[in-house]
């Protein structure tokens, strides 16, 4: 096993670790950073829970080797908020209870704040196909989509 | 300790209203922490090596190279599994799921375990494992298992409820049969007689957390376990048994968990990484891969369902018959019986027969799966029904509420209703705007009803109040969906405080007596009666203090309002004492305020629903596409609507994956072809519609607030619901479930449409 | 008296009856009773068995009276998600 | 495993000569790790080629659109001129996977991964693009009919990496289309895919390249669906011309995801479709 030393912004903050040239940076993140806010729930790129920044862009972490972020930046769940005040996905994804077991969450605010940046008035289908890498199971996307569009008013009012 | 569990007709202050959930700031910022969160110091990887063969003796397994490996710390098989079930069949038939006994009776059935030091030593160990197999003739279809030439997989399986009793082993386990009256003589009454086979194929709870434990077995013989589960209770006492420790002993924790909808509910692998942690007395974490979910966890039953329905020209069902038969994977179920009892529930039948089997097959062991068993049936039963509304000429809906249920109506399953929920949910949906929508070409509307039965059982809740006044409730109910919240809210209103002053907590299994699973729709049913008994024990407590403060009797203390006030004319002088200032001062009366219950909560009432659905079908393709969907269920009180219509939504939204894509797919080999989210198809947001609901309240007269499980109700209907859609599409009725793009098609074709 | 129902394989427990008569205040009452008229009745007791009283199905609760001219039915233990 | 991230295609190719083991060309990764998570290889080598810049690039010539062999589907749909010309090319991009997928996912690594239902590169044979291949010691531009050999296998030798995909300048009015059968609404693989591109003249067909996916061993390009519209304005009876020639040429297999039977006659259905979009995108009427 040859191991990679990876230097990389997480969040904001420089972070270094070392990890076997295998792994993958969702395994990196969780187990050698600790933001076990990305999930996994199929490792294959299918479910979207594992959805993190990558310099700006909307990846699947489990598709990304630890190894290729090196010198790049990297945003995840752990750093949408800023300090106590809440993201404003994340305050509507909670007043519209558009999670229920919360597995799949972190990866639809991170797809959701990715379509927000490109495209901040959304329509419905364009909401729902954005999200579409982003399995949920619980809730038949009908709270997601709601609030994702209060979201997306509140973020216009700013 | 009794108590009356009566709906009182009490007007609320809060249940009802649309609070925020107490966990969901750690849900939304990635603090929660699910199965796999969880880490031990020295921790080590399990891994589990699988069957690639659908049956096969396992003839020798070499796991010498595999313990040689440097980091290597523990390697099972099921000679590490010894059988401590003093003969009880259903639990061995546990163990030996967790670890395959000689034989392997499904792809992907376990064989072999490893604990390393790391990811690629665990993997690299499993490589080393030589499993020597001898290849048996397999079955994964349950007609096909059914048959006297089918390979037959336990020689101990010999089927019950049948007269004589068989002397041959067979595939099937047990046969059920349920109904009253005479059905013959109902059928000769019949001027229409519909009879129909009706296929479903097996799907998956599909729950976006695999699942994943972190166990530790001490030299003392003490084990902790923190586990993604729906009742981690009886994880604790199903693994306790089955490795040889004392209940008490092993502690077992709940994490957040990530979805269950039944699968959750039984042991897959954590039996195995508690031996695994005891013998490299090291803890050892051991999460699933998709693959391994897909393969080795409990899907639900593959079905074949014969339905016959006669009816007046009246409209009036004289005779409905059934036979249903479940695929139970590997090991004996229970879900074929379920079909038969769940058929005909929803209406009221003079001569009814429901006849249920259960089989065995080549397939992981079948677990629960929200009101299981209940939408195959319904496909059958529900799907039937508008052929027999056809056949004379009369309103599908018009049918149904003809024939509906009611109070006095003797169930198919048995028993006698009483208040229930069927008939004003077929009204409502008769009434909906959504039924006088227009419909545009290829476009075509269905609707359908389901039934499940819901259940309470044991729960045991603790009430604390703290000197501050706040208040902590820990509940052993699992929280699968926000039932927090509703908690929550029902211990505020029973204290008469506000929401935010009460914090919900899911206790581990070492700090609170045993809580049933949460399953069954049971959560906010049995855990939210549970926690009002125990605020009323806490009130009791709290006016013995205000009695004490006050230095009055206790018998001229009443608790109104959340305060406690004084009676009588020689008190009004004293001002009311509100929580807040009776906590205060519980150090100086008598220490800590709280109050506790245990109860069997019994009594949840049964549920019904009623979905409309619009579908729009490409008659070149085959493609379907839902465009408009309603759900209209009977929630007794909805303490908390948000999670109510959450509940409605996502059984419906997984009714409608089942009803169109999703399904196992099994080679000729017996091997699974498609097990991962890419090819197991639920739906993804851009597949759905908004899914409408509309909750009707008529509460349980068996709960303190009206409470009736909502769980599990709304996933019944949608297979026959989108069914009847489809044939009102394209005037082709679907008889095969999931009703994939090339069925549809292929029934196009065979109909000359 | 008492009007006890069974369907499912619990009826060939007791030499097929589907309907039998019983003298019981409580669920347990009911249940011992049975099990001594009825030995075969013993194993699905044992396993687990719900009792529905006037539509309502009780799982565990066995000290639940049972009101005289209650319809009583006998059910399999049942399982959800 | 070892990991490099060389700057140069030709150090790439040097790499990949030189090393015995297995070795991987990582671009978008998207098929790749999927791979490597279902323990279906175990690389020795894995060459990421993103640093290279010539791989970057989208470049707009004379001789057409050239795009970078790490350049993602998320790129390729933000390129107005690319869009402009090869609407079809850049919708068959864009439907592999998911936005988390675009972000990464690249139509040379579609091309490499050899699947017979690869969605870009139907639409890559109908535009007639070429693949720059570099090796250490030579360079050569290869028809993309040319690469894929079968499912999983290409005519790619030992060291050699594609370096860009070379779109040819779109001829005036033409256009092409592409459309795929899924069963979901997105995230499955093509059950059928049908690329078409076209040339009017005077309103007619003149000429045009019929390509058809997921329904033979590799994308075919179908002579005789071509034949079925030239000389036509695209009438009903030259679109059940095409849709029965469609049909006639696919050699399809049963799987998880269709059968022998509905690919086949979802082949033509599809065909019609996408050659109505595309007669209209060259300005047919």
């Amino acid at each position: 096993m040859s191991g990679f030393l990876v230097s990389t912004k997480i969040n904001g903050d420089a972070f270094q670790f070392a990890c076997p040239s295998e792994e993958t940076l969702l395994d990196s993140l969780r187990n050698r950073v600790g933001l076990t806010g990305v999930k996994e729930g199929c490792g294959t790129g299918d479910c979207g829970a594992c959805s993190i920044t990558l310099d700006g862009s909307l990846v699947c972490s489990c598709l990304v080797l630890a190894a290729e972020a090196d010198g790049r930046e990297i945003g995840t769940v752990e750093g949408l908020s800023d300090g106590m005040k809440l993201h404003p996905l994340q305050e509507k994804f909670i007043e519209h209870a558009a999670l229920q077991c919360g597995i799949c969450t972190p990866g639809f605010l991170i797809s959701a704040k990715a379509l927000l940046e490109k495209n901040p008035k959304p329509s419905e289908k364009e909401i729902r196909y954005a999200l579409a890498g982003n399995l949920c199971r619980c809730t038949g996307y009908d709270k997601i989509v709601r609030a994702v569009q209060a979201a997306a008013k509140e973020m216009r009012k700013k | 300790m009794s108590h009356d569990t009566s709906y009182t007709k009490q007007k609320f202050k809060l249940i009802g209203s649309r609070v925020n959930r107490p966990d969901g700031i750690d849900k939304v910022t990635g603090r929660a922490r699910y199965g796999a969160d969880a880490s031990a110091p020295g921790q080590l990887v399990g891994k589990v090596l699988r069957s690639p063969h659908a049956h096969a003796l396992i003839k020798k397994i070499d796991t010498t190279k595999a313990e040689k490996l440097p980091g290597v710390k523990a390697v099972i098989t099921s000679a590490d599994m010894p059988d401590l079930t003093g003969g009880n069949r259903s639990m061995l038939d546990i163990l030996e799921n967790c670890m395959a006994r000689g034989r392997a009776l499904y792809d992907g059935h376990a064989v072999a375990a490893v604990a390393a030091v790391d990811e690629q030593t665990a993997r690299q160990a499993l490589k080393l494992i030589k499993v020597t197999y001898k290849r048996l003739p397999h079955v994964t279809d349950v007609d096909k298992a059914m048959l006297p030439g089918a390979p037959v997989i336990h020689d101990w399986v010999f089927t019950s409820g049948v007269d004589p009793k068989p002397e041959k082993a067979s595939n099937v386990v047990q046969r059920n049969q349920f109904g009253h009256g005479d059905v013959e003589a109902g059928f000769a009454e019949a001027d229409v007689i519909v009879e129909k086979t009706f296929k479903t194929e097996q799907t998956h709870q599909g729950y976006i957390e695999p699942h994943a434990c972190l166990a530790t077995v001490g030299p003392d013989g003490h084990g902790d376990l923190w586990v993604t589960t729906q009742g981690h209770f009886h994880f604790r006492q199903v693994c306790a048994a089955l490795i040889g420790m004392d209940v008490a002993k092993l502690k077992v924790t709940s994490s957040e968990i990530g979805g269950g909808f039944g699968g959750k509910t039984h042991v897959w692998m954590e039996p195995v990484a508690l031996v695994l942690a005891r013998e490299a007395n090291r803890p050892v974490k051991l999460v699933m891969s998709r693959e391994e979910v897909f393969k080795a966890t409990g899907p639900t039953s593959s079905t074949s369902v014969d339905v016959k329905i006669g009816a007046k020209k009246n409209g009036t069902i004289t005779a409905a018959a059934a036979e249903l038969r479940y695929q139970g994977g590997a090991f004996p179920g229970i879900w074929g019986m379920l079909g038969a009892m769940t058929s005909f529930a929803c209406y009221d039948l003079k001569n009814v027969q429901s006849v249920g089997y259960d089989v065995i097959c080549n397939r992981p062991k079948v677990a629960a799966y929200r009101a299981p068993s209940a939408p195959m049936a319904a496909f059958g039963i529900e799907s039937t029904m508008d052929l027999v509304a056809e056949e004379i000429g009369m309103d599908p809906v018009k049918f149904r509420i003809k024939n509906a249920a009611k109070e006095g109506t003797q169930a198919s399953y048995g028993p006698v209703y009483g208040p229930i929920g069927i008939g004003p949910t077929l009204k409502a949906a008769q009434n909906h705007p959504h039924m006088k929508a227009k419909l545009r070409k290829n476009q075509g509307r269905g609707m359908a009803c389901g039934f499940w039965f819901n259940f309470g059982g044991q729960t045991c809740t603790d009430l604390n109040i703290g000197v501050d006044g706040t208040v902590s409730l820990a509940v052993g109910t699992v929280d699968v969906g926000g039932s927090r919240a509703s908690l929550g809210l029902i211990a505020a209103e029973e204290l008469g405080i506000e929401y935010e002053q009460v914090k919900v907590h899911i206790a581990d299994t070492a700090s609170l007596g045993h809580n049933d699973t949460t399953e069954g729709s049971r959560g906010t049913f049995s855990s939210g009666m549970a926690t009002i008994f125990a605020a009323r024990d806490a009130k009791d407590e709290l006016c013995q203090r205000a009695a004490k403060m006050w230095d009055i009797p206790v018998s001229a203390v009443a608790w109104k309002e959340g305060k406690a006030v004084a009676k009588g004319k020689r008190h009004n002088n004293l001002a009311p004492l509100t929580l807040k200032e009776i906590a205060a001062k519980s150090p100086n009366t008598g220490g800590p305020i709280a109050g506790h219950n245990e109860v069997v909560a019994d009594g949840a009432g049964v549920s019904f629903a009623s979905h409309i659905c619009d579908v729009e079908v490409d008659p070149e393709t085959g493609a379907t596409k839902v465009i408009r969907y309603t759900v209209v269920q009977d929630a007794g009180k909805a303490i908390h609507p948000d999670y109510v219509e959450g509940q409605f939504q996502g059984g419906a939204a997984q009714g409608i994956g089942w009803a169109l894509n999703e399904e196992y797919i099994y080679g000729d080999d017996g091997l699974l072809q498609n097990a991962g989210f890419l090819d197991y198809r639920i739906p993804v947001c851009s597949d759905l519609p908004f899914i409408d609901t509309e909750i009707l309240e008529i509460p349980n007269p068996n709960h303190p607030y009206g409470i009736r499980g909502v769980g599990e109700t709304s996933i019944v209907p949608p297979l026959a619901a989108i069914g009847n859609a489809v044939s009102n599409a394209v005037g082709v009725r679907m008889t095969h479930v999931p009703m994939s793009p090339p069925r549809i098609l292929k029934a196009l074709d065979e109909a000359g449409v | 008296m008492l009007k006890v129902g069974f369907t499912g394989a619990l009826r060939s427990s007791v030499n097929g009856h589907a309907q039998v008569d019983a003298q019981a205040s409580t669920i347990r009452e009911l249940l011992s009773g049975l099990v001594q008229r009825y030995p075969d009745l013993a194993e699905h007791v044992d396993q687990g068995i719900a009792v529905a009283l006037d539509g309502e199905i009780y799982r565990d609760d066995w000290s639940k009276p049972i009101p005289d001219g209650s319809a009583v039915f006998l059910l399999p233990r049942i399982q959800g998600g | 495993m070892r990991f490099e991230s060389p700057t140069t295609t030709k150090e790439a190719a040097a790499l990949l000569t030189g090393e015995l083991g297995d070795a991987y060309i990582l671009a978008g990764g998207t098929d790749l790790l999927v791979r490597m998570k279902l323990g279906l290889i175990e690389p020795a080598l894995v060459v990421d080629i993103k640093k290279i810049p010539a791989t970057q690039e989208i470049n707009v010539s004379d001789k057409g659109i050239s795009i970078g062999a790490s350049v993602s589907g998320a790129t390729m749909s933000e390129h107005a001129k690319l869009n402009k010309s090869w609407p079809g090319v850049v919708e068959a991009a864009n439907l592999i996977g998911s936005d988390q997928i675009q972000s990464r996912c690249t139509i040379a690594g579609n091309l490499c991964n050899a699947s017979p239902a690869a969605d870009s590169v139907p639409a890559l044979i109908a535009a007639g693009a070429k693949a720059v291949i570099v090796g250490e010691q030579r360079r050569r531009t290869v028809p993309v009919e040319k690469i894929i050999t079968g499912p999983g296998t290409t005519s790619l030798q030992k060291g050699e990496l594609i370096e860009s995909i070379l779109l040819p300048k779109q001829a005036a009015r033409s256009a092409d289309a592409y459309l795929r059968f899924i069963p979901r609404t997105e995230m499955d693989i093509a059950v059928v895919g049908v690329g078409i591109n076209l040339t009017l003249a005077r309103g007619v067909i003149q000429s045009a390249r019929v390509v058809l996916g997921a329904v033979a061993p590799t994308p075919i390009l179908v002579a005789k669906a071509a034949k079925a519209i030239v000389g036509t304005k695209l009438d009903a009876q030259a679109l059940e011309n095409l849709a029965a020639a469609c049909s006639d040429a696919c050699d399809p297999i049963d799987d998880k995801r269709g059968t022998i039977e509905y690919r086949t006659r979802v082949a033509g259905v599809l065909a019609r479709r996408a050659a109505v979009i595309a007669f209209k995108r060259a300005g047919g009427a």
